[in-house]
């Protein structure tokens, strides 16, 4: 009896600590951080927020299963006890929308996905996903047509992907495609998915069969699974583009260069935007190049050492384009 | 063409071989391991992250073993001694171990994500000199790691250990006959015991055989191995070079799935089952050869 | 006596279990009262945390089923998360076509369609078991990896909806959802045809024809081919029964709480399932006991996981504590020791 | 204790108490033995007087709860078998305990191997061993052979030399007759005889009279786990053990009723039945053709494992045969199912009460209904009418006598005796017309023999077609009216059973020792 006064106390304690003291966030992860660089990347960034402003950050892994998300999210609204609550991915859109309208007086953001419909208290921000490709895309097809000292004739180049889903099927491999295609019409992109995001011995055996068929460069968006993959090109004098951050010091000279994503800058604006109360709830936005989300790894030492400087000066031009809104990722030539 | 689709199968046969080695001796011994994926998953991480830390690549193999020893210790007290059900202990064992890394993983190094030991020892290829230079051969029987080598080394001792030791006649009349095994005078739960240590060690070689080459660990690695290890432990009916076979099978069949990943447009999906159907039908194919029936 | 001294062994090693996942909590948790608290008391702190415990163990009491009808064929169902996802996907794909027939009249159709589907599949490893002794328990298993790679192409493409920005089926009709009880909450009326299938089947088991002959193939085969029971029937009967409630496992879930397929939603349905079975004993009754057990460990896990620091890992250390000890006869041989010592005097 | 042990004995186990835990059954209450260095001491007692488990705590199998043993004058506490062992103590068990898979060689070995280098057993060695071994026993037999492809006799011979191999000196047999044949029997009682000459003492556990007559110099009677007499065996009579054994006078002639009448009309037809082994590589049964007519009984002898179990379980459904037919009353079952055969008037007993005859796990009332569930006089649609099952078991617990607390209690805690019983009341009381009955017999105690001898008769003046098969020619002979020898998969002869007839001509053509002169009779007389 004793006890369980001794906890029902403690909980009110904690529930007024966390009643008085300033701004409060709340991250539902849509997956688990381990294994998981992108939620890695989006947890610093948060946790550089939160340092930064002071305000309370909690994080809540959701778990792997999709169905799972939604009740996580309502239980976190209903508990009334943060100012906003960040969640991500472009499968939560509908269910931020249910939820925002069931509690209209809790804010909500949503990183890397979009609610279209204006309801005052959801904030969202869409990654130009299809940037970040296209440029891996284009620079692969600049590297398998060169002359570089691990490229071979074959005009084929590689996509490993973790998984199949539909960010990456509409946007990301079309982008990837047409990237490439913008350099030769004549590429082909040779595409694997090991149907999961955390094995990297999978990720090296299909880099493996890729480079066998005559690819001699790979984008690899498949988080702990595409790890696996350098190993596999260092061994076999190969290249690697990287995504999401930068790696390339882990293998220079394998890999070759980076499309990033600074999800943890991202996240670390909305947060310190919202602590200052100037998020403007009830918008949403799509960041890219131009937003200073998606970016390349042009200075990285490595990147300048190991890259002709005709492809680099092309990368260049091609990413002000993009920049500028010159080119569309996604429109087939 | 034909001997790097050997080397590449023999490679990735490794780590389900080591794992399933380890699956038969429990059972032999008339127990089901269901633990060898968490084992392997311990041993995965333990192996990399010691071998990184103290720079040995020595230190860091015996400590994987341990910390997948201790597991499938823990796992054979509460079968044994305690008669928990030996599944649901198995079960628990995997959850435990993918707990336990992922906890040791944030505790030690920072970080819940992918797990990159860079600084650690690299377990190189082994060239024999020689036989690297034999046209085709060459590529078959050379450049190997030495996980690669001994789990052939290890499948051909095992097969002299169950068939050619007091121990293996010992361990084999436990599974058949542990009525028998009793009667003259042979310990059924020191046998049964010491298969599950001999299994997480065995499991634990094959998570070392995952991570250490890779210097990489991921929560989850191991990623169904330790299953399709129990699935050829089934296949191998208690004969280290059926196990053997059926670990091939495997292998080879992923080899091939990868290669049409990369040959064709099929759906990743689709060819991803490739595996699990052709184990299946070659498994119902040997049923329906020995002519056995249901007894 | 002999009864409730079971319960109480039963009692007493859930509640070891327990202490060693407060250790656990204790040593890995910054606030460990609160994370105590939340992880034990979470679950039935509002109607909406219990409510949901009760909708996860919805199909779990229904895996846990599946896996104790094969079980006493002597049939060991390893299969079932392919059953439960193959199952749902079929029921859903119907669902979504019978858009203008009645509620009822659809729900049983798509009920009936998940059975067909995960018994079928099921019913295969039954027949190579029957008919060339090929083990059902790596056949099932091998089948299972299978098709949640097919069902997963089907959500990954030809149905795919493409507004859902994950790999889900499009939602079918809304009114064939079915009502729910404890609002917010996800528990639905679907608990009421879990628990009518569960008594329908230990009722079944006991006094059914077919009831009669799984037991007595399971128990002893070759007496059961003797007596002229038609055993191979019965195994892939029992199968095909076992792989048809696990389909009703997965479509259950998505009638009363998705309303669509989601990529991976059932992951980890069968396997726990698996575990509920051996808990209960292969009991049909103490699998609802045995499923809500098991559903508040994981909704401890989530609450707290909401409330305080506990992590889905830690959470993992807990619950493996818990099935380390969970079936453990031998941990309470004192009990017994001491029975047995009055009994001498 | 009071009691203090003289040399003399070689063993000597003193007022031993044992009870189980799991059905809480006192199975020794004071037991007591005396055994003299070189003798054959024949412990003799109904099923379930504790034989076994008296022989079991000397062996380190059991524990048990008080009590001294003595061995060579030295009180000993034997700990566990390989302690027993070491003693010099050895039991060959009534069900053999080898394992089907190894070799003889390996079998006799297991547990001791010697190795050589690197702890490797060289299989040369083992082999050379056990092959001298069994010339210096007398047991021969190849160390190479499969335990599997051997026959109970063979086996038998195995566990023997599994203990000598181990220097047994105090060998302990239980019911070592009870799976021979007539001729097995004698190869065994020279074995015995020979290894007492060789200065072994033998502790020999049956319930047949005859034989522990003719075998043992000191005979031990246990009734409900107590000594209740011992002495020389020359100084005692067989009716005084019985009447020892089972604290009664019963009488031990069995009514038989051989030539009752003379039947006419054939029910079973069985012709050129040929049937394949489960590989269907080797063919067990080789054209066997016969007709059993109704109120008779066709004795099969045989040496086990030449075909009979084959024969039957194709008679019967179980297994298909390769081509010949079966018919019963004029009707074609050759290919129906079990459940068909059933329903067309056949019954079968099988010997293996346990694994095939009945399900141990269940309880009776489950047991009984089990070929009839399904029937209407049991069941409502696919219910099962339970109380009518429940009065069926009822009755036919009273009318066959079966001693249990409960129709529900599991059939597993019943003695031998009980469960045949049971197993004899449902394929009886499902009033068949032709009868298979293997072994009907085997392990059972005096009292329980006699019910089964009672049945049967009463089943032949019921006029139903019975198949006996039995390796006990006495059975055979007391039962039959007429008598089929099976050798290798053939019948080699056909006798009609007259006083004429022994059990040394039928067991030489059980030994296959007149093929070519019988196969000239068998066509004469078929």
């Amino acid at each position: 009896m004793k006890i369980r006064r001794l906890f029902v106390l403690f909980g009110v304690m904690i529930f007024a600590a966390s009643l008085s003291f300033g701004y409060s966030a709340a991250l539902m992860i849509t997956g688990e951080v381990g294994g998981n660089p992108i939620y890695e990347m989006m947890v610093s960034g948060a946790e550089a927020a939160a340092s930064e402003t002071g305000l309370r950050l909690k994080v809540v892994e959701g778990g792997y299963n999709p169905a799972k998300w939604e009740p996580n999210l309502l239980s976190l609204a209903a508990t009334g006890k943060y100012d906003l609550i960040v969640t991500f991915t472009e499968g939560m859109p509908r269910s931020v929308e249910k939820i925002a309208k069931m509690f209209p007086k809790q804010k909500f953001a949503l990183l890397d996905g979009i609610v279209y419909h204006k309801l005052p208290n959801v904030y969202s921000i869409g990654f130009k996903d299809e940037e970040m490709c296209y440029l891996a895309g284009y620079f692969a097809g600049l590297v398998t047509r060169s002359n570089m000292p691990y490229a071979n004739s074959d005009l084929k180049i590689g996509l490993l992907a973790g998984d199949i889903y539909p960010a990456m099927m509409d946007r990301m491999k079309p982008a990837y495609e047409n990237g490439a295609k913008a350099v030769d019409p004549n590429i082909k992109v040779v595409f694997s998915s090991a149907g999961t995001w955390a094995d990297p011995n999978k990720g090296k055996e299909l880099a493996q069969a890729q480079f066998e068929e005559g690819v001699d460069i790979i984008l690899t968006i498949a988080g702990g699974t595409g790890v696996g993959a350098i190993q596999k090109a260092t061994e076999m004098h190969k290249y690697i583009i990287g995504v999401d951050s930068n790696t390339i010091h882990f293998a220079p000279g394998a890999i070759l260069a980076c499309t990033l994503k600074h999800a943890d800058l991202a996240i670390k604006n909305v947060l310190v935007r919202a602590y200052k109360g100037k998020l403007p709830f009830g918008t949403w936005e799509r960041w890219g190049i131009k937003e200073g989300v998606i970016d390349f790894t042009f200075n990285d030492p490595n990147y300048i050492k190991f890259v002709p400087e005709a492809i680099r000066e092309k990368m260049l031009t091609v990413f002000n384009d993009l920049k500028d809104g010159k080119i569309n990722p996604l429109l087939k030539k | 063409m034909i001997s790097n689709f050997i080397h590449t199968t023999l490679v990735m046969t490794t780590p389900i071989l080591l794992a399933a080695l380890g699956g038969m001796f429990t059972d032999l011994s008339g127990m089901l391991n269901i633990g060898l994926e968490g084992m392997m998953l311990a041993s995965a991480f333990t192996s990399i992250f010691v071998a990184n830390a103290t720079s040995s690549l020595l230190i860091g193999i015996l400590a994987g073993l341990c910390l997948s020893t201790t597991l499938a210790a823990i796992m054979a007290y509460f079968s044994l001694s305690l008669r928990a059900n030996v599944f649901v202990v198995g079960l628990a064992t995997n959850l435990f171990a993918n707990g336990l890394t992922v906890f040791l993983g944030v505790s030690l190094c920072k970080s819940k994500g992918t797990l990159l030991f860079l600084n650690a020892p690299k377990l190189s290829n082994i060239q024999i000199p020689f036989v690297k230079d034999i046209p085709f051969l060459g590529k078959i029987l050379s450049g190997y790691n030495a996980l690669d080598y001994s789990a052939i080394i290890l499948t051909i001792i095992c097969y002299l250990v169950i068939f050619h030791t007091p121990y293996g006649y010992h361990l084999r009349a436990v599974g058949k006959d542990p009525r028998t095994a009793i009667s003259v005078g042979i310990s059924v739960y020191k046998h049964r015991f010491l298969a599950f240590v001999l299994s997480g060690l065995f499991a634990g070689l094959g998570g070392v055989a995952l991570s250490l080459p890779l210097k990489i660990f991921v929560g989850g690695m191991t990623n169904g191995r330790g299953w399709i290890a129990l699935v050829a432990v089934v296949l191998g009916q208690g004969n280290p070079f059926g196990v053997f076979i059926a670990s091939l099978i495997f292998g080879a069949s992923s080899a091939f799935s990868n290669m049409l990943q990369a040959l064709t447009d099929i759906s990743p999906k689709l060819l991803l089952t490739i595996p699990f159907v052709i184990t299946l039908i070659a498994m119902t194919v040997y049923a329906i050869r020995s002519k056995k029936t249901y007894e | 006596m002999k009864k409730l001294e079971e319960s109480m062994r039963v009692l007493i090693t859930i509640i070891i279990a327990l202490m060693i996942g407060v250790l656990a909590i204790t040593l890995t948790s910054k606030e460990p009262g609160i994370a105590i608290k939340y992880f034990f008391t979470g679950p039935f702190s509002s109607a909406y945390f219990f409510g949901n415990m009760l909708a996860a163990s919805i199909p779990l009491m229904l895996t846990g089923l599946a896996t104790s009808i094969a079980f006493s064929a002597s049939a060991f169902n390893l299969g079932l998360e392919g059953q439960v996802y193959f199952g749902a996907l079929c029921g859903t794909y119907v669902a979504y076509e019978l858009n203008a027939v009645p509620p009822i009249i659809a729900i049983i159709v798509v009920l009936a369609v998940s059975f067909a589907a995960g018994g079928g599949i099921a019913a295969i490893s039954g027949y190579l078991k029957s008919k060339w002794n090929v083990d059902e328990l790596i056949s099932s298993l091998l089948v299972s990896y299978t098709l949640i790679y097919i069902v997963d192409f089907f959500l990954e493409g030809p149905f795919k909806d493409p507004a859902a920005g994950l790999a889900a089926s499009p939602y079918f009709n809304k009114k064939f959802v079915l009502p729910k009880i404890l609002l917010p909450s996800d528990l639905h009326i679907g608990i009421f045809i879990v628990l009518a299938i569960i008594i329908l089947f230990s009722i079944i088991m006991k006094r059914n024809k077919f009831g009669y002959e799984v037991r007595i193939t399971g128990k002893n085969f070759r007496f059961a081919k003797y007596a002229g029971i038609p055993v191979k029937k019965v195994v892939i009967m029992a199968m095909f029964f076992s792989g048809g409630i696990a389909g009703l496992a997965g479509m259950i879930d998505i009638l009363g709480i998705h309303g669509r397929m989601i990529r991976g939603y059932s992951a980890g349905y069968g396997w726990n399932g698996i575990a509920v079975a051996l808990i209960a004993r292969n009991n049909p009754l103490l699998v609802i006991p045995a499923a809500i057990f098991f559903a508040f460990l994981q909704s401890g896990a989530n609450v707290s996981a909401l409330f305080s620091d506990v992590t889905p890992e830690v959470a993992r250390i807990i619950q493996a504590a818990v099935f380390y000890l969970v079936t453990a006869e031998g941990l309470l041989f004192f009990l017994k020791k001491k029975r047995m010592e009055k009994g001498q005097t | 204790m009071g009691v203090i042990a003289t040399s003399k004995y070689i063993l000597e186990m003193l007022k031993i108490r044992k009870r189980y835990e799991v059905n809480d059954v006192l199975a020794l209450n004071d037991a007591e033995i005396r055994v003299k260095q070189g003798t054959i001491h024949a412990l003799v007692g109904e099923n379930g007087a504790g034989k076994t488990t008296l022989m079991k705590i000397l062996c380190g199998i059991e524990k048990k709860d008080a009590g001294e043993i003595w061995l060579n004058g030295d009180k000993v506490d034997i700990r566990n078998p390989r302690h027993s062992f070491s003693l010099g103590i050895g039991m060959v068990h009534q069900h053999f305990r080898l394992i089907d898979d190894f070799t003889v060689a390996e079998n006799v070995v297991l547990g001791v191997e010697i190795t050589r280098k690197f702890g490797f057993i060289s299989l040369r060695d083992v082999i050379l061993a056990v092959k001298r071994l069994s010339k210096d026993s007398g047991l021969m037999i190849e160390p190479s052979l499969k335990v599997r492809e051997l026959s109970m006799g063979q086996r038998q011979k195995v566990e023997i030399l599994k203990l000598l191999y181990r220097g047994a000196d105090i060998i302990v047999l239980d019911e070592p007759t009870s799976v021979l044949t007539e001729q097995e029997i004698t190869d065994l009682f020279n074995a015995v005889r020979r290894l007492k000459a060789q200065g072994k003492t033998i502790i020999f556990i049956s319930h047949k009279l005859k034989e522990v007559m003719e075998i043992s110099d000191e005979i031990t009677v246990l009734r409900k786990g107590k000594t209740v007499q011992t002495g020389k065996t020359e100084e005692l009579n067989e009716k005084e053990i019985a009447y020892a054994m089972v604290g009664e006078e019963i009488p031990l002639e069995i009514k038989t009723s051989k030539g009752l009448s003379m039947p006419k009309r054939a029910i079973l037809h069985v012709r050129d039945l040929h049937v394949k082994d489960r590989r269907g590589l080797v063919e067990e049964v080789r054209g066997i053709s016969f007709d059993v007519k109704a109120g008779e009984i066709l004795g099969i002898a045989g040496v086990a494992g030449n075909g009979q179990k084959e024969l039957v379980e194709a008679l019967f459904g179980i297994r298909k045969a390769s081509s010949g037919s079966v018919f019963i009353d004029g009707k074609d079952v050759t290919s129906s199912s079990i459940r068909v055969h059933r329903e067309n008037g056949m019954a079968y007993i099988p010997d293996d009460r346990i694994g095939e005859g009945s399900c141990p796990t269940s309880s009776i009332v489950e047991n009984i209904i089990a070929d009839r569930y399904y029937k209407p006089v049991l069941s409502n649609r696919s219910w099962i009418d339970i109380s009518a099952a429940r009065r069926m078991a009822g009755t036919l617990v009273k009318e066959y006598d079966v001693r249990t607390s409960s129709i529900y209690s599991t059939i597993g805690m019943l003695s031998g005796g009980n469960i045949q019983k049971i197993i004899i009341a449902r394929e009886f009381s499902s009033n068949p017309k032709v009868l298979i009955i293997c072994e009907p017999t085997w392990g059972l105690d005096i009292r329980s023999t006699k019910f089964v001898y009672d049945r049967l008769m009463e089943m032949k003046i019921n006029r139903k077609a019975i198949l006996l098969i039995s390796s006990n020619l006495d059975e055979i002979l007391d039962l039959s009216d007429r008598i089929l020898v099976i050798y290798e998969g053939e019948i080699v002869a056909d006798f009609n059973n007259t006083a004429v007839l022994t059990k040394a001509v039928i067991g030489e053509y059980m030994m296959g020792l007149h093929l070519k002169t019988l196969r000239r009779e068998k066509s004469t007389t078929l």
